[in-house]
C-alpha cells in the first residue's frame, strides 16, 4: 500500500513547503526537473495530506499546502482577557450615550480634556460605540452613537433608560463635595489616565 | 580522538599542506595567518599529521628560518611575529643546553605548553570546519519562506456596570457645570436692633438676668442664633458705654447682665 | 499498519506547519490544548516526516519543519547564498560553542590573537552567540554563550550533538593548557624518574 517516497516525490513535496505562493507545474518544474510525472505526484502528495493537519490543494492551476479548514481556529486561538474600561473611556462612552450622535470634538468639550485617540477605539472595539456618519458642518466630523451591543451590555432596552441630570442630581451623583471627596481619596478625578485607555 | 581533517576554507589560503614542508613554499604573506600560532601551527602540520608527535625543536627552527627569510625579503614583519621568534630562539637554546642547567620552568615544559596550545587551537579549528559542514538553515536545509504564523489574539473582554457609566456622567457634569455662588439671605438680627432692644430691656432689669432673657420669644433656629450673636455684641457695646455691666463665672458659663450700677463698674 | 491521524496530531501538524518560528511544546499547547500526549505525538510526527522531503525536527528543545538535506541542491536560491563567515568569526564560533561558557580572554588565549571587534558582534548579531553574564573573577569579565538558534541553524538537538564533542572533551583537549599540562607533567615527572632509576 503505501511506497517509499521516490526523490522526485520528496523534492516536489519539499518544494511546494518552501514556496511563498501557490505554484503552477510550469514553476515547479523548473525546480524539481522533469524526472518523474509531476501532474501524477502532486496526485499522489494530495492524497498523502488529504486527511492531514496540511493538505495540498490546487486552486486554478497553482498548487499549495494549507492548514486543512477544520483547524483554523488552533491557528488562530483567541485568548479572553477581562478588562476594566479606563476612566477615561468610561467618561467617553457616558457622553456618547447620553447625547449621541456626538463628534470628538463635541466629546472633547463636555468632558473638559482631550480624548486620546486609542480611547475611541477601545469603545468600537468592545463594540459599543460604532460610528454614526458625518455631521454635515464645515469639516465633517465623524459622529458616534451607541450601539445595541451597547445597551443589551448595561441593560437598557433603551437609552431613554438612562438617568436624567436630575435623577442623577437626586442621587447625589452630580453632587461636586462628592467629587471633591473623591479627589481627596485619590480616586483618580485627575485625567491621567487617558493613556490606559 | 577524531581525525584531523585539513582546514582550508576558501577565504583562507596558506600553501596546502600537503606539499612539501618547505618553509620557503609557505607564500611569504603575512596576511595569510592570524598571527604566531597560526603559523606555527601551519608548520606543525607540514611536519606531522598527528599534532601530539611533532617535534618542537624541529617546528622552532622552521619558525626560524621563516622569519628569517622574511626578513632577507625585507618583508615588514609584525611584532608579535619577532617577539614569538624570540621566544622559539630561547626555547631552542634552553632545549639545547645540558641538562643540569636548565632553568625554571624547563624548557621541555615550555615546549609541551606550546605544544598543548598547538593541539587545542588545531581542535578547534578542526570543529569550526565540522561546524560549519553542517545542515545548516538557508543553505542545507530551509524552513518554508513565508509561514503564515500563529497568531494568539488577545481578546479583551471589556468591564462595565451600568453604575459606573452613570457616575461617570455625573462626574463630568459636575466637573463641567459653571460653579454658582449664591449668597442667601439669612434673617438676621442686626446690631443696631440688637443694641436698642438690649438697651431698653435692661434698664427695666435690677437683678443679673441671663443674656439668653433679652432675646425675643419664639424665634427659629437662624434667627435665634443670630440674634443671641447680636444681643451679646450688643452687651459689649453697651457695657463699653458703661450702661450695664457684665458678669460671667467662667469659660462657657452663663453670660448675666444688668443695668450699671452708678458709680460701679465691676460685676 | 497505518492510523489515521487523530485530529490532535492533525492540529499538531498545522500549527507546526505555520509556525514562524521553531516552537517549544508550552507554546504549542497554547494553541493545541492538552487534549493528547504532546511529546509522543511529536514523536509520531518526525517519525511520519523522517523519510519525506520535509522533516519534523526538534533543535534545542524547539520543533519545526524543514526540507530534507539532499534536496538542497533544488530549493537553494541566488539570494539564499549566506554571508560567509571570516575564519576568525568560525573560529569564534566554535571555541564558544565547545567551551561554553567563555570569555574574551579565554578565546584569545585559545585562538592565540586578539578577538577582534567585530567578530563577536557578527556571531551575535546572528543570533548564534550572547552574552551569558560575567565571571566571578576580578575584571569580572562578560562570559559568552550559544543560543537557542545555533542549534537550530546547525541542525543540533542539543550540545551534546556538536560533531566530535566527546572526543575532544575524552582527549582533554577542551581542558585549559595549565590544567592539562598538570596532568601531563605529572605523568612526566614519574617517566623521567623510571628512566633515571
Amino acid at each position: 500500500m503505501i511506497q517509499e517516497p521516490d526523490d522526485f516525490l520528496r523534492a516536489v513535496e519539499a518544494a511546494l513547503f518552501v514556496a511563498e505562493a501557490p505554484m503552477t507545474p510550469v514553476a515547479l518544474k523548473l525546480h524539481v526537473g522533469d524526472a518523474g510525472d509531476l501532474d501524477a505526484t502532486l496526485r499522489v502528495l494530495a492524497d498523502h495530506y488529504a486527511g492531514r493537519g496540511v493538505n495540498l490543494v490546487e486552486r486554478g492551476g497553482r498548487w499549495h499546502f494549507q492548514t486543512a479548514p477544520d483547524l483554523a481556529h488552533i491557528l488562530r486561538r483567541e485568548k479572553d482577557e477581562q478588562r476594566k474600561l479606563s476612566r477615561a473611556a468610561m467618561e467617553t462612552l457616558a457622553i456618547i450615550a447620553y447625547h449621541e450622535p456626538v463628534s470628538r470634538a463635541e466629546i472633547e468639550a463636555i468632558r473638559g480634556v482631550q480624548v486620546a485617540k486609542g480611547t475611541l477605539d477601545v469603545l468600537i472595539e468592545a463594540g459599543w460605540v460604532r460610528p454614526a456618519g458625518r455631521r454635515e458642518v464645515p469639516g465633517r466630523p465623524l459622529i458616534y452613537a451607541t450601539s445595541v451591543e451597547f445597551l443589551s451590555h448595561f441593560g437598557l432596552s433603551s437609552r431613554r433608560d438612562l438617568p436624567g441630570l436630575e435623577d442623577l442630581r437626586a442621587a447625589g451623583l452630580l453632587d461636586p463635595v462628592d467629587l471633591a471627596l473623591e479627589g481627596l481619596t485619590g480616586q483618580s478625578v485627575v485625567e491621567n489616565d487617558e493613556e490606559e485607555a | 580522538m577524531a581525525e584531523w581533517q585539513d582546514y582550508a576554507p576558501s577565504s583562507v589560503s596558506p600553501a596546502p599542506p600537503s606539499q612539501a614542508p618547505r618553509p620557503d613554499m609557505l607564500t611569504v604573506s603575512f596576511d595569510h595567518w592570524e598571527g604566531p600560532l597560526d603559523l606555527l601551527l601551519t608548520l606543525a602540520r607540514n611536519q606531522k599529521v598527528d599534532l601530539r608527535e611533532i617535534s618542537i625543536l624541529a617546528l622552532t627552527e622552521q619558525y626560524l628560518a621563516f622569519i628569517d627569510s622574511a626578513r632577507q625579503l625585507k618583508l615588514e614583519l609584525a611584532a608579535d611575529y619577532l617577539v614569538m621568534a624570540a621566544w622559539l630562539a630561547y626555547l631552542k637554546s634552553s632545549l639545547l643546553l645540558p641538562r643540569q642547567e636548565q632553568p625554571d620552568p624547563s624548557p621541555e615544559e615550555l615546549a609541551l605548553r606550546l605544544q598543548l596550545r598547538l593541539q587545542r587551537l588545531h581542535a578547534m579549528r578542526d570543529a569550526a570546519a565540522r561546524l560549519m559542514a553542517r545542515d545548516r538553515i538557508g543553505r542545507d536545509v530551509f524552513p518554508r519562506r513565508k509561514p503564515e504564523g500563529l497568531r494568539l489574539v488577545r481578546k479583551a473582554q471589556w468591564k462595565a456596570s451600568l453604575y459606573g457609566l452613570i457616575q461617570a456622567y455625573g462626574q463630568i457634569r459636575a466637573r463641567t457645570q459653571p460653579v454658582v455662588h449664591t449668597i442667601a439671605v439669612r434673617p438676621v438680627m442686626t446690631l443696631d436692633e440688637a443694641i436698642q432692644r438690649v438697651a431698653s430691656l435692661v434698664g427695666a432689669a435690677i437683678d443679673w438676668t441671663r443674656l439668653e432673657a433679652f432675646l425675643p420669644a419664639d424665634l427659629d433656629q437662624p434667627k435665634a442664633r443670630s440674634a443671641l450673636a447680636s444681643s451679646f455684641v450688643a452687651a459689649l457695646e453697651l457695657a463699653r458705654q458703661g450702661r450695664l455691666d457684665i458678669q460671667q463665672d467662667g469659660i462657657f458659663e452663663p453670660i448675666y447682665l444688668r443695668a450699671a450700677a452708678p458709680g460701679g463698674t465691676q460685676g
